[in-house]
């Protein structure tokens, strides 16, 4: 295979298969931003998941078109709301914020069965119908670009390019407007903050729920585009990925972006290198397990450290120094 | 319409049944600068706190201009026109001067800060008071001097009539003191209104018109400056006499204790911050190293004490070359070091005050015994050193954090002092201290001399320097570029020699 | 399917009135499912479908006495299950899956009166059944079909986690190409997980992106991303011919049939029910290893088969006649493979 | 109030609080409380076979917990207890297999190369925080998964013939004893609970009583006062993490020379490492604490499996209490105010 046809095979995947990392990872910007750590991404990818799933197979024969879209608004909105409950515990009963993420986790996991069992009579959901999903697409114009239009604008999701985008508009959100501004403040010392008028806890509550929408945005875009039903193993870790992702790319929603993409591709790359000759005839494991050696070597070799924002995993209790 | 602008009139504050403020009467005039004056702990930041509606009272009542408020969060304060500069400063490291005094209230258009007419503003209110400052630059790279002018800056942003300043100046050095008292003139004629906290009654007799004195949580009096003297206020605030000149015998310096040989040191930066530098403290002498913030001292500290790595040159301890030894190391060959920054280096703030006696000391007999600690030992040292330094806490048990920034300073100085070292350091022992705390940690300091040992002091404040140490080293860019006799110089001369003047042979600078 | 409960209910209710109590023998029988559940689309399924599809014939009532299941929510809880459901005393317990092998063989020997079946392994007890599977021979039929069907001589088998079962899979699925259409070549891929939708999804893309038309994938859970995949591109380009060959049970009626080419199906059920009629008329076959071969359409393929030319079924039934007379020896590791011959 | 009254009362009352709202979630759908909990009961302690399973199931949780909470102490977050117990759980096994030797050794001598092994899956992370100033959350969660597949492939290519398990571990490297199953009716219940506690004993002692304990928890707390006051940062960096990830390896040794005795081919994690978390985190990161927090996690796990047969509530519910356990106890603050407000009123 010429290195092109492998890019061409590799980029593409890696575009579907970062995207609910993107959106995960930036949803952990937020919140960590604002200095309440989140390590309940796993259990709001799960929450995600299963609403965008169960939404789907209950309203596609009404909603038909609009129903994937419909499927990850509702799968955002309930991400935010259950997000909350981290919000009340962490800001509002000051819990130790890294408990309360795994509470998080596992309700969400518990939960979600709970009610399919509930729903369906069974432990897993049925596969969602091909015309309510996501369908491939070549941008027009841009893919008939040479060389990086069949790379980059050929058989994507119109998901990955709308993660790229957020995490734009993240950037510009947290780095360019008064709201991010104070966002960060809160993350940094909230004390400072409170004594500028900022409400800490308002602006906390704010970024948690943030987090909670794109989290579940992310659980959602992997369930409709990849695995298309909700059982217990749909989110398997991703959300640590993201979790990790959001650290790889230094609390940074640009930085954020970079690692899930680059753990995208490193995934497709180790693939996609067992069809290459010469690479297919090592043994499997060195190429499952390359993805996770590169980010090490990564993170080693030229990332380095990286702060999280002070104030984060502290409770901000007023008159307290 | 009542001739104050504020009035506090006996205002309650406690802490879980401990009562910070008791019944505190504090009336401030149009256009005054109004001291308030106590010992650490006295209760003034809360005090303070409560009129800038961070803490609420637990009784009293609050007049703006003669009307009754309730300051029940920041914001309500700023809008009142009080504007507050903290003793601990409340910058945010990571964003820029602008970004900071502009916090809370951005000026935008279409959503986006817009930080172009920001820096402007703040240039017009930095000519304006005279406040020099960089609007681009980072908190974290800017001094401590800068830091407190954004601070006021952020008060005056949002049009602060009344500012309060608590304990601006114990982080200042003698030049930055000057700029700031000449700054609070300024606002004074700007037609505003001015609460300081401060330990220094220099600094009262020179800039305010009265000072209302507190002393544990009580208001003992309100003076006029005009008509008191800085023994009286003393003695008001502390309860007793306090002198203020330490007397002590001359010294008999003994044997080079401390040699130090062309040492260069990089700062984090990595440009040269100690060029060349050559040094010897004697046993039995305090040697004071006077010099501007920024000069090269820190690095020096950190070179002497192991703490950052030696770029060229040899320092001597006891005849041993420590040049780039472990801390550890040097600790055992007879080096005590209180730091500059007691919550970053001298304390583990989540330990009990007990456990922070030991923190150098704790691997060796007779704190342990192969790798077991000895509790009944640890503790019983403790309680000694708290006993013999007044440190005022409940018991050994209690967590450093809770003690106040004056009695963790004790408590640091108890245990460096106790380990009875051939050479202590002191890098800035009494910032930030009332005038009791300062006294006696000076006597422990010329104890130590006393001793036959060798002490180095390092400190920004002036007359400190002139009243402890024997000899006077001027540190300027990294060298030292003149040691003087702390009897035949003026602080006129050291000054002129801080800000780098050259010096002709009477002693008298050209 | 989604129905089993409320056909739990009815057959409760005829079981009511209808058969007399006596009839049962008191014979009763459970299962022991792995991690996937008892709706695993994959062998608990099946099993679960068997026992019930049986428990329904013989009039038995969910629940003690009955008929019922134990789901696992980690390896550490096949032994405790298998224990439970021997102490409330039914009289048939099945381990499903080679992971519940080692449990098995414990409590049996712990349990010396009571009578286990193992799915998908073996163990040589006494009071054990072995039931097992000729994967190997279905897959060599579905290999079959994609040598003829596929159009660009390249073909993809996907497997879960490397094992043993899942190397009859490959072997047989391999063999079966190499018989129908020597010029076609074969891609061997493993996921490393039978849950990763997203590896199977990154797998596909690769595979398709790559000329190969056709994937057989003997992955479980990962599979899901397979389909996805080839559903995306077919609904992308219509006349693109792309397939996935499903494993276990008929893929099609779960993924539909338009990328379906067909399924390699495991009669997981009718072994089930067999081995349960002979228990109950007390021909337990204890000790006995049941291997389920195409001879006994204990494997084969499923029966949607739309997507199916008539020469390609014809091929397929005379290939199944040689296995069955014995004529060829489908191989069931790699190593046979690479000596397998037609 | 009574200090330690509280911090005893807290936990208990947010159990409680836990399992009532998870009684009100079973009757809101539909399933009755009584039954759903006196299932989970008879479940984890009905006779001696259940109870001798639910301490089997305890053993790796205190592990893992411990291994969890020993990181936390010294400031350092370890999410990679599952890949850490997964290379212990192999190497005691591959010890387990490999000769033939006295019992006092080869049991003991597997348990040390399980730790051993952990001890480098957590020491790698340790080092890049320490050398590089790599985030040890990153790292640990990459580890998990290399440790995932490595330990498959070696199963297949060195402890088997391309099968999916190894063999069973020889009885002299054996934690079962046919004492324990007699006791327990075959439970699956080992001695190695008692190497559990043992280990708990050993970290409870290690950081409270010794001055490596002193330092580890002094460079958990400020890195920059540590390093004044002469104590090697890096090096105990690097030791925190070799010892949790030792703990982690011996919960894997529970499950390779007690449980199951052989290792079989993993299509996925076991989760003892992530429930290590909110062990280690519910037991208050202390000793005894993981204890307590262990047996209450493995009680509720073991007898959450006769809840399906015995009262059809799914077991997914055990999960919810779980969560809502663990958010009571996190949100102690709000039991700190209502039992305040109670002693208030009972003035
Ligand atoms: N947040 C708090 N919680 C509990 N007690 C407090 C708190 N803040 C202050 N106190 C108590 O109130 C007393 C007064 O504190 P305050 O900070 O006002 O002292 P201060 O006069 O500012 O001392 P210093 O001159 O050192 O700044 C302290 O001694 C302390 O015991
Ligand atoms: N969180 C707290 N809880 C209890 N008491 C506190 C707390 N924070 C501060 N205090 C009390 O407040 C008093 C003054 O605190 P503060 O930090 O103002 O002391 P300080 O001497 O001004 O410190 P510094 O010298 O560093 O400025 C101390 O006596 C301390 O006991
Ligand atoms: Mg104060
Ligand atoms: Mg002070």
């Amino acid at each position: 295979m010429s290195l092109m046809d492998i890019l061409a095979i590799i980029i593409p995947s890696a575009l579907f298969f970062s995207a609910p990392l993107i959106f995960t990872a930036l949803g952990g910007v937020f919140s960590e931003r604002s200095g309440i750590v989140n390590i309940g991404l796993e259990g709001l990818m799960v929450v995600g998941a299963f609403t965008g799933i169960v939404f789907n197979l209950t309203f596609a024969d009404r909603l038909g078109e609009l129903t994937p879209w419909l499927s990850v608004l509702a799968a955002m909105i309930i991400g935010a709301l259950f997000s909350l409950i981290h919000a009340v515990a962490s800001i509002t009963f000051r819990a130790d914020q890294v408990v309360s993420g795994v509470a998080i986790n596992f309700l969400a996991l518990g939960g979600a069965l709970f009610l399919v069992k509930k729903i369906y009579g069974k432990g897993q959901t049925d596969q969602i119908s091909s015309d309510a999903v996501f369908n491939k697409i070549d941008v027009k114009f841009l893919s008939d670009i040479p060389i990086i239009g069949p790379l980059l604008f050929s058989n994507a999701y119109v998901t990955s390019y709308i993660a790229i985008l957020v995490a734009i508009i993240s950037w510009y959100v947290i780095y360019k407007t008064p709201f991010g501004l104070r966002l960060r403040s809160v993350g940094e010392h909230p004390l400072a903050a409170d004594t500028m008028g900022i409400n800490v806890s308002r602006m906390r509550y704010i970024a948690v729920m943030i987090s909670g929408a794109l989290g579940g945005i992310g659980g959602s875009i992997y369930a409709l585009i990849i695995s298309r039903d909700f059982s217990h193993a749909t989110i398997s870790g991703q959300g640590f990925m993201a979790l990790a992702a959001m650290i790889f790319g230094k609390w940074h929603p640009i930085g954020a972006l970079g690692a899930a993409l680059f753990f995208g591709l490193a995934q497709s790359l180790s693939f996609t290198g067992q069809m290459i000759p010469g690479l297919r005839d090592l043994p499997t494991v060195y190429l499952l397990i390359a993805p996770y050696v590169l980010t090490i070597l990564a993170l080693t070799g030229f990332i380095g450290r990286a702060d999280a924002p002070k104030a984060s995993g502290t409770p901000y209790i007023k008159g307290k120094r | 319409m009542s001739e104050y602008v504020i009035e506090m009139l006996n205002i309650r504050k406690e802490f879980g049944g401990f009562v910070a403020n008791d019944n505190i009467t504090l009336q401030l005039k149009q256009g005054e600068i109004h001291a308030l004056l106590g010992e650490n702990g006295a209760g003034k930041s809360t005090l303070m706190n409560v009129l800038f509606g961070l803490y609420q009272p637990d009784g009293g009542e609050i007049r703006v201009q003669g009307e009754k408020v309730n300051i029940s969060n920041p914001n309500i304060a700023n809008d009142l026109g009080i504007g507050m500069v903290h003793q601990h400063f409340m910058l945010i490291d990571i964003f820029t001067v602008t970004e900071n005094i502009i916090l809370g209230s951005e000026p935008s258009k279409a959503g986006k800060i817009n930080i172009k007419k920001a820096e402007e503003e703040v240039r017009a209110l930095s000519k304006r008071y005279g406040l020099a400052v960089n609007p681009s630059a980072k908190i974290a790279d800017i001094s401590v001097g800068m830091q407190q002018r954004v601070e006021i800056l952020k008060t005056l942003y949002r049009g602060a009539e009344i500012l309060i300043f608590d304990e601006p100046t114990a982080v200042l050095t003698p030049q930055e003191i000057k700029e700031l008292i000449q700054i609070l003139r300024n606002l004074i004629n700007e037609g505003k209104s001015i609460i300081l906290i401060t330990h220094k009654l220099k600094e009262i007799m020179e800039v305010c018109d009265r000072v209302t004195v507190i002393r544990k949580g009580k208001g003992i009096k309100t003076v006029n400056v005009s008509e008191t003297n800085p023994n009286d206020l003393a003695s008001l605030m502390v309860g007793r006499e306090v002198t203020f000149k330490t007397e002590k015998i001359s010294a008999i310096p003994g044997k080079e204790v401390l040699i130090i040989e062309d040492l260069v040191v990089k700062d984090s930066r990595n440009v040269t911050a100690v060029d060349h530098l050559n040094l010897t403290v004697h046993a039995g002498e305090i040697l004071g190293i006077a010099g501007v913030d920024g000069n090269g001292q820190t690095e020096l500290l950190e070179a002497i004490t192991g703490l950052t790595k030696v770029d060229a040159g040899i320092i001597t301890l006891n005849e041993k070359n420590i040049t780039n030894l472990p801390p550890r190391k040097i600790t055992e060959i007879g080096m005590a070091h209180i730091p500059q920054d007691r919550h970053k280096h001298g304390l583990v703030l989540d330990y009990p005050i007990g456990m922070n006696m030991v923190l150098q000391t704790y691997y060796k007999r007779p704190f342990s015994n192969n790798g077991i600690l000895k509790f009944d030992v640890i503790s019983k040292k403790a309680r000694q050193l708290i006993e013999e330094f007044d440190v005022r806490t409940p018991d050994e048990f209690t967590i450093a954090r809770a003690l106040s920034g004056g009695n963790q300073q004790k408590a640091i100085i108890a245990r460096e002092v106790d380990r009875n070292p051939e050479l202590l350091i002191a890098a800035q022992p009494t910032r930030g201290l009332d005038v009791g705390a300062i006294e006696f940690i000076h006597r422990r300091l010329i104890e130590q001399r006393d001793h036959g040992k060798a002490v180095l002091l390092i400190s920004f404040e002036l007359d400190e320097i002139m009243n402890v140490s024997d000899r006077i080293a001027v540190i300027y860019e990294g060298k030292i570029v003149a040691t003087v006799d702390p009897k035949e110089t003026t602080e006129q001369e050291l000054g002129l020699l801080m800000a780098g003047g050259k010096r002709t042979e009477e002693g008298v600078p050209s | 399917g989604c129905g089993t409960a409320d056909k739990g209910k009815d057959n409760k209710e005829n079981a009511g009135e209808g058969a007399p109590a006596e009839e049962e023998k008191g014979f009763s029988l459970a299962m022991v499912t792995d991690m996937g559940g008892i709706d695993d689309k994959s062998f608990n399924q099946l099993t679960w479908e068997g026992i019930k599809e049986f428990a329904k014939e013989n009039n038995l009532k969910e629940g003690e006495g009955g008929y019922a299941y134990l789901q696992s929510t980690s390896d550490a809880d096949y032994a405790p299950n298998l224990n439970k459901l021997v102490r409330s005393g039914y009289k048939l317990v099945f381990g499903v899956g080679y992971l519940v092998t080692d449990a098995i063989s414990e409590i049996a020997d712990q349990k010396p009166d009571a009578q286990f079946a193992i799915i998908d392994s073996v163990v040589e007890k006494p009071n054990v059944a072995s039931l097992t599977f000729k994967e190997h021979e279905g897959s060599f039929l579905t290999g079959v079909v994609a040598g003829l069907t596929t159009k660009t001589n390249k073909i993809g088998f996907v497997g879960g986690v490397e094992s043993p079962l899942i190397e009859k899979f490959e072997s047989g699925f391999r063999a079966g190409v190499k018989a129908a259409n020597p010029n076609a070549t074969v891609e061997v891929q493993y996921a490393g997980s039978f849950t990763k939708a997203d590896s199977g999804k990154q797998i596909a893309a690769s595979m398709y992106a790559s000329g190969i038309d056709i994937i057989y994938h003997a992955s479980g859970g990962t599979g899901n991303g397979i389909f996805s995949e080839a559903k995306d591109l077919k609904t992308k380009d219509p006349n693109r011919e792309l397939w996935v060959i499903g494993v276990d049970k008929d893929q099609a009626l779960e993924h539909g049939n338009e990328v379906t080419l067909t399924s390699m199906v495991k009669r997981v059920d009718t072994a089930v029910q067999d081995l349960a009629k002979r228990t109950m008329e007390g021909d337990f076959p204890g000790g006995q290893v049941l291997e389920y071969g195409l001879d006994v359409d204990g494997v084969g393929i499923a029966d949607s088969k739309e997507n199916l030319s008539d020469e390609v079924l014809k091929a397929v039934d005379d290939w199944k006649q040689k296995i069955v007379n014995g004529d060829i020896k489908v191989p069931h590791t790699r190593a046979e493979y690479d000596k397998f011959e037609v | 109030m009574n200090n330690r009254l509280t911090n005893v009362l807290v936990p208990v009352f947010a159990v409680l609080l836990g399992i009532i709202v998870g009684a009100i979630v079973m009757l809101v759908s539909g399933f009755n409380p009584i039954s759903g909990y006196s299932a989970l009961l008879s479940g984890a302690f009905g006779d001696q076979y259940y109870i001798g399973e639910t301490i089997r199931q305890v053993t790796p949780y205190i592990l893992a917990g411990l291994a969890v909470a020993f990181a936390f102490r010294t400031g350092l977050f370890n999410i990679g207890v599952e890949g850490q117990l997964m290379v212990g759980w192999l190497a005691a096994v591959w010890v387990g297999v490999s000769f033939e030797a006295p019992k006092i050794i080869h049991l003991p001598l597997a348990i040390l190369a399980a730790a051993f092994a952990g001890a480098i899956w957590g020491g790698i992370p340790g080092f890049l925080k320490a050398r590089f100033k790599v985030h040890e959350v990153i790292v640990t969660i990459m580890m998990n998964y290399i440790a995932l597949h490595v330990v498959n492939a070696i199963i297949r290519s060195v402890l088997s013939d391309q099968g999916y398990k190894s063999e069973k571990i020889l009885a002299s490297a054996s934690l079962r004893s046919s004492l324990l199953q007699a006791l327990t009716d075959y439970s699956t219940m080992h001695y190695g609970i008692l190497v559990a506690i043992l280990t708990a004993l050993i970290m409870w002692y290690l950081l409270e009583k010794t001055t490596r304990g002193y330092e580890l928890k002094a460079v958990g707390f400020n890195q920059h006062a540590s390093k004044y006051a002469g104590m090697n940062v890096s090096q105990n960096i690097i030791l925190s993490m070799v010892i949790s990830g030792a703990f982690a390896g011996m919960a894997g040794a529970m499950e390779g020379l007690g449980t199951f005795e052989n290792i079989s081919v993993k299509s996925g994690f076991t989760g003892v490492g992530f429930d290590g978390i909110a062990v280690a985190l519910l037991g208050g990161n202390t000793a005894f604490g993981v204890i307590l927090a262990a047996i209450l996690f493995g009680a509720l796990k073991v007898g959450a499996l006769e809840m399906p047969s015995a009262a059809g509530v799914p077991i997914e519910l055990v999960d919810i209490v779980i969560a809502l356990i663990i958010f009571f106890v996190a949100s102690s603050y709000l039991i700190r105010l209502v039992l305040t407000r109670l002693k208030k009123e009972g003035k």
